[in-house]
């Protein structure tokens, strides 16, 4: 095996934050992929560009996404990154592993792969960094025969993903990871093979603080809430005091609707007012408490900036039940993508599409009310359309 | 260790049967708890406790991850997790790695044998976390910029806020390697953007064999692409195109890349949150920084002065979006000592929103 | 009394002089001390007092004006303005009317004496003062309601916040009776502006003769008019026609005018001063109220319904806008039990905006 | 003379509020025209419509601007109203009247017009309402004689309007008036003859207060303002408080920036971080004063929602001197006008026109260098321009 130098990237070897280099080096110490891997980043410090094609269609037989196809730009020099591609298995929800079941993986990918990964994707996937085409078949034979399936890529489902949820937080409202679990499992087949206008993610967190960070990222968005009122312990609240928290300037004064109050003994909260944010819980979990029913908020359409700038996704639906077999939920996510289907030229997310359209198509082919929680404000122009159905009314 | 034959890969394969199951992978205190929890409290910035309504605790012990981790250094940290965790380890949606114990006594044990193998406790509370980042030179083809050693070169400078220091509120940085943002950095407190400045050059002689002129012409989201039947190749309005490499995807004789001058943006004052403000995008503070690697010096100062800021100005619990918007952009640019540029207003599809329509303003 | 003749007119016409100077119409006390005023204190919402660092003091008498005054009204008005005022009068920026006088004791002679003749005082401080509008079918070809009307039912059952109660801040009326908006009422805490509601309909015999079709076609600011050739005429998209009303402008066989569905909306929320919060935009409360001269209680009751319920719920100080933005919107529509419609859902160039992108609200 | 009946306007006669009908009847009362208009508008009232046809072009000779033509959509009926044309005057800044010269106006108008005036037109013009074609030349010769002259209509220069400032505001920073006058009278030329894309509007302001609402509806906007402290008076503070003010709830809770505190006795103000927004110093204007060198604030771009929905005027200049005679302002306006009329299309506003071809190019073009007070906020994608001369910075 080649040795290269890399005087560069010694450079990130040093400080306190875990290397990435010396992960890098680990692999390449046993593994010709991951050493020439090494020399062309070292080359691409050097010289401060990447060298990498774009990836041909690649992937395993029967499935139209999963794999990332990736070849170097100048194989002659590293031919062990001629063949580079990306493997992308499907994280278990939360992504909790027992060490049994992972190192399953990690003894497949020494065998096949460079032995290196990104844990985990930004999208949520084990993402198995490099390995060649011919690998492809047998790799995938051998996780699936474990258990084990792709993640999603191209114009198709991607891998859902949540926060950890109930399993370990107490704000949870709904249950994430099984609602996770379950959409994965129940859309197998669009997650596999590309069959729309372009990708659709999910994304679910338990609550309003949003741990994965759904409303930025998805294009379903689902965020746990709650109907009722905040219990308040008040003698948590004076123990929050006595340790030092200032409750007037850290609590009552950031409540964004004012609704809270403190005289010094007595937290108040006017729940009619409240918005349900989460600061005041988050920061005295142990005095406060939401009670009453649970369900979910739906956002629709968050994408990143490519081409009109990014999208946050907006509320759709201000409150849905969510609870196993989460059929209501089903059965108003597939229209949406019937919908979408229908109407969105190629490599058209569906919130742009529901900006095209105007957001009362949309909600006419899902079937939900306007209502005055989907918008922070009304239109500002007197430029509005009537239909037929409006005038008579 | 040999590889299946093809034949044994067509008999073993199975499909669409998705990811194990979740149920499987939970520690015991965690599935008997499951929906139970009733608090939890951040011990240190490496630790916390979780207390269920049975009274059961579990301990959380974070490490920070590099995201890149080869499978060796994976065995090793599955090796802490079997010794004191009962054989189960998580990942968090930062990808940093969590162990989790019922027993106290373990979590110092944990932290020195995670320490011991290069990957430190850190990451829980008022501080940063890890830098969500995305592939650059590693493996994209579309990277103007590295992801990974930016990252470290910045998480080493941020280190203390990792482990030690706390700021007015959770402090969110992330990494794109180029205007895809596959991090989705664009609702983050400080997040590093990679950007071209370059119009791309094109390699005329090679466009009619390489590229499909239609589809090259299709590709570019500003339309800036049309046909140049003379040549046989393509043309670029210069005063349309933002350099976002999407041609250069689909068309290799075009070339964006450009050493000199491709580098970064740096933006601020995103959260995803809705906490107190509701989720907001980060602004342009710094249009550009030249890329500078190993280390990126410039990049890592510039990060680091914005903190700094922060860190000395915000109020508790204050993010550094909602500390931006009391003090004002105005007073952040002088705070800061960042220049105001050209580049800095806005001439997008929102341009009018960001335009100040008001008298009142700061000096 | 008779007209000039041509010949005369041609001698004595002058041009591009310009208005007389202000200088030639101020009151003494005013030109004595002209930007040296110290303070001013409101003394009734009909009066009040300014004070100069001379200690000169004037007091004004604000009357309510209805704008479209008579020569014969305005002769009454300058005779008292003669008789107390020295002569001089004045009129605001609402179109209301000012009598200045240094004499505290002329103030109760001037209000009578305006009253008798049908002017009111009022409107000074934190109540409701002259609602800005337009013409109206008294004047204009565009008008789909009427204006003066409108106002005048609307100050009637508004008149005691504009001569006697207070309301927790300024509360800013204002009325257009088209989509020009001449009245700039985009900015008013309240406002009423007319919309039509169908597709124009058309003339086909008559464009061919009256009508310039490529003038015609785009006198659309929303490109749904083109050209029908079969027809010698042209023909509009229903789906793209937003009601404006341009193409009956430039030609009169498109008739806009639909008695039945002409009618109004109401926006609110709006200000141009950038006190507390920055200028805002009016934002629309209801879609549609159908035309009902001469009192249109409808829009009357509305109006008052917003108006009672902002004086109920807002604080001292505390604009409409900022009420609501306080409040949020979902709950001024619950307070105000108006219905939320589709036609609320911006869906016009800045709809993205307005979407809401957080998990924060209320029910 | 015709005696209409007019059952539904007399509806609007009742009622506390002047009634424009009594208005329109003392004026029909002497003068035909104003008799038809009443008829007329009471038929509007009766079938929900206007009758007007879309004015031709009418005027004075010389001008291309002043004269909004109006004619009468069934004259048969209506004769009197055949013609309505209205005839702007230009008003006096501050729209100050000696009666005097007042009366000279009505005398004209009683003389040569229907008796009926709007005071004022929403732009500031004293708008004389109804006369026919051939009043308008003998009646221009009149009121200009005595020293009055037309305003603005059309795609020209609009007569520009102020609050009174100086005159009786204590808060006035500028000079409005003064201002006012100068700008209408340096140019007369722009206002009388249309020769531009559009109309362009001005509108001056002595404090962010803006009694004129010039961010709402001037092309051009001027604010005053100052740099300097704002001086407290403490003892009329505790007037206030004696006088049952609560200034924590009216005033430091309000200020926006959060820059004030008050202790009970003592109000103190950062003054580093005031925005000069106006709201403590007019709810307490006894106490509080603003110091320091004065001058503007130069917003650009106000005006009505057709086609792309309503501008506010946008901060260009943050501050600028404004003593006359205004020299480097109307240098800067100039430039402004030039850039416009070079690239504006047809009946495109100077807002208009800058959100189509960026800030950027305005800027260079009035030689104004980029601001952070120019924006609320950065822009928030990636996707920014580069010239080469920013390249070699
Ligand atoms: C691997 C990953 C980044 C990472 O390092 O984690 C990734 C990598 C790529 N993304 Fe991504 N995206 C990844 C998560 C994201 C996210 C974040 C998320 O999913 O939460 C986003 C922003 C959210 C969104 O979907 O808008 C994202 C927005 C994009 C876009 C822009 C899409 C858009 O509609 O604007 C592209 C461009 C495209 O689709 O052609 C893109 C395209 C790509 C491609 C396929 C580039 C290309 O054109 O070939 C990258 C392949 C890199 C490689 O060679 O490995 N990637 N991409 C992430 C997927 C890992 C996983 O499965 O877990
Ligand atoms: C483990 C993790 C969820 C997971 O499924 O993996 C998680 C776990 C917790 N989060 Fe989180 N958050 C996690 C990602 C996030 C994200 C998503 C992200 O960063 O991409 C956010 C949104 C950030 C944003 O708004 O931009 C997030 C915003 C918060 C907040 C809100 C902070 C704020 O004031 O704005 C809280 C509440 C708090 O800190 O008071 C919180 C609180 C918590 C609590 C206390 C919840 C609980 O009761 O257990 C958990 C531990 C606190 C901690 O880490 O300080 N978590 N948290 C994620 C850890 C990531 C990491 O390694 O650092
Ligand atoms: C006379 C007039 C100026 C003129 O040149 O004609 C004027 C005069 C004064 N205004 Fe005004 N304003 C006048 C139109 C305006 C406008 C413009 C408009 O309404 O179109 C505004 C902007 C409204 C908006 O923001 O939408 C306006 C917003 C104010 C305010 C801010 C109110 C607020 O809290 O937002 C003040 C300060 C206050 O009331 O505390 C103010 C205060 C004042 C003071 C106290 C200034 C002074 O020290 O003399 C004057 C008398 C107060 C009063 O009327 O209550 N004036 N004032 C205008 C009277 C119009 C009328 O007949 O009612
Ligand atoms: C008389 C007046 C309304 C009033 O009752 O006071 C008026 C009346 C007309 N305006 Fe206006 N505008 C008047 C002030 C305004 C204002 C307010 C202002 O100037 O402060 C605006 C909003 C601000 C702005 O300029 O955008 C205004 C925005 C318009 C527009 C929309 C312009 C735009 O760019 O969006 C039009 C349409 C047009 O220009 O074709 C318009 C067009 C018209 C026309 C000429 C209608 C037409 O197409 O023929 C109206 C003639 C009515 C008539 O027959 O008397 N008028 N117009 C105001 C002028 C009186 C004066 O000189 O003092
Ligand atoms: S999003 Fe809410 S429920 Fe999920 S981990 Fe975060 S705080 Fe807990
Ligand atoms: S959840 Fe948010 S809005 Fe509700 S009381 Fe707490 S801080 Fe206030
Ligand atoms: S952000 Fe761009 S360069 Fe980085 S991984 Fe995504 S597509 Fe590739
Ligand atoms: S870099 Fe992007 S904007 Fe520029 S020409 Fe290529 S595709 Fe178009
Ligand atoms: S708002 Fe419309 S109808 Fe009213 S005066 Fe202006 S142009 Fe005419
Ligand atoms: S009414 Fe307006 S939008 Fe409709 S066709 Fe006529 S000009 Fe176009
Ligand atoms: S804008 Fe300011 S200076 Fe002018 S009248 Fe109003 S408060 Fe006085
Ligand atoms: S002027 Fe406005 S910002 Fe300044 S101190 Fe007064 S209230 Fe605060």
């Amino acid at each position: 095996m080649k040795k290269y130098e890399t005087p560069l990237l010694d450079e990130l070897e040093k400080g306190p934050w875990p290397s990435f280099v010396k992960e890098m080096k680990r692999a390449a110490a046993k593994n010709e992929m991951a050493n020439d891997e090494l020399g062309q980043v070292e080359k691409s410090y050097k010289d401060k560009r990447g060298y990498w094609k774009h990836g041909g269609i690649v992937g395993v037989l029967g499935y139209g996404g999963g794999v990332i196809g990736r070849y170097s730009s100048i194989p002659e020099e590293f031919p062990g990154v001629a063949h580079f591609h990306t493997f992308r298995i499907n994280q278990p929800s939360g992504m909790y592993y027992k060490t049994e079941r992972l190192r399953e993986i990690m003894d497949l990918w020494d065998k096949y792969g460079s032995g290196l990964t990104n844990m985990h994707g930004s999208t949520g996937d084990m993402i198995m960094l490099g390995c060649r085409t011919e690998a492809l078949e047998p790799l995938f034979a051998e996780t699936s025969s474990r258990g084990w399936d792709l993640g999603g890529s191209g114009s198709a489902l991607r891998t859902p993903a949540c926060c950890l949820g109930k399993s370990r937080c107490e704000w949870a409202n709904i249950d994430t990871m099984d609602l996770c679990n379950e959409l994965t499992q129940a859309y197998q087949d669009y997650l596999h093979r590309p069959a729309w206008p372009y990708k659709f993610k999910f994304k679910i967190a338990g609550c309003a603080v949003d741990c994965v960070a759904s409303i930025a990222r998805a294009d379903c968005s689902v965020i746990g809430t709650w109907k009722g009122k905040i219990a308040v312990d008040q003698s948590a609240v004076a123990n929050y005091a006595k340790g030092g928290m200032n409750i007037q300037a850290e609590i009552v004064d950031m409540c964004p609707t004012g609704c809270m109050s403190y005289n010094g003994s007595e937290l108040t909260i006017d729940d009619e007012n409240c918005s349900r944010c989460m600061h005041c819980i988050s920061k005295m979990t142990k005095a406060l408490r939401p009670t009453g029913e649970r369900g979910a908020t739906i956002l629709i359409g968050a994408k990143a900036p490519i081409v009109v700038g990014s999208l946050l996704s907006w509320v759709v639906v201000p409150f849905i039940k969510m609870e196993p077999p989460y059929t209501e939920f089903k059965e108003l996510v597939e229209k949406m993508w019937e919908w979408w289907d229908d109407n969105a030229k190629p490599r058209e997310r569906i919130g742009e599409l529901i900006e095209m359209k105007g957001m009362r198509p949309f909600l006419e082919a899902i079937g939900v009310e306007p209502q005055a929680q989907q918008v922070y404000e009304p239109r500002k122009d007197p430029f509005f359309f009537w239909k037929e159905e409006d005038l008579n009314k | 260790m040999s590889w299946l034959s093809e034949q044994e890969a067509k008999q073993k394969r199975q499909t669409d049967i998705g990811p194990p199951s979740y149920k499987e992978m939970l520690p015991p205190v965690i599935a008997k708890n499951y929906g139970k929890w009733k608090y939890h409290e951040v011990l240190t910035p490496g630790h916390m406790v979780h207390v269920a309504e049975s009274g059961d605790k579990v301990y959380t012990v974070r490490v920070a991850g590099p995201r890149l981790l080869s499978t060796a250094s994976i065995r090793e940290l599955m090796d802490i997790a079997d010794k004191y965790c009962d054989g189960y380890i998580r990942w968090t949606t930062r990808n940093n790695i969590e162990f989790m114990t019922t027993k106290e006594e373990n979590v110092a044990l944990i932290k020195k044998a995670a320490d011991e193998i290069g990957f430190p406790s850190g990451g829980i509370g008022s501080g940063i976390s890890n830098m969500v980042h995305t592939q650059g030179w590693i493996h994209c083809h579309s990277a103007c910029t590295d992801a990974s050693g930016l990252v470290k070169a910045i998480m080493d400078e941020l280190f203390p806020y990792f482990n030690e220091k706390h700021l007015p509120a959770k402090t969110r940085l992330a990494l794109a390697c180029c205007v895809n943002m596959c991090g989705a950095v664009h609702c983050s407190d400080i997040a590093v953007v990679a950007i071209h400045r370059k119009v791309p050059e094109i390699d005329h002689d090679h466009v009619k064999n390489m590229c499909e002129i239609p589809t090259t012409v299709s590709s570019c989201p500003t339309r800036a692409i049309s046909p140049d039947p003379a040549k046989k190749s393509i043309k670029i309005n210069p005063d349309k195109c933002m350099y976002c490499g999407n041609c250069f995807t689909v068309c290799p004789p075009i070339n964006i890349h450009n050493p000199e001058q491709d580098g970064v943006a740096i933006v601020v004052g995103g959260k995803v949150g809705s906490l107190r403000k509701g989720p907001m995008f980060s602004k342009l503070a710094i249009p550009y920084i030249k890329n500078n690697p190993p280390r990126w010096p410039e990049v890592v100062e510039a990060v680091k002065n914005i903190v700094d800021t922060y860190a000395k100005d915000a109020r508790k619990n204050e993010r550094v979006g909602e500390w931006i918007d009391r003090i004002g952009w105005e007073s952040f640019f002088k705070k800061t000592g960042i220049p105001f540029t050209f580049q800095h207003i806005d001439d997008f599809t929102f341009a009018r929103d960001t335009f100040r329509t008001s008298a009142a303003f700061k000096w």
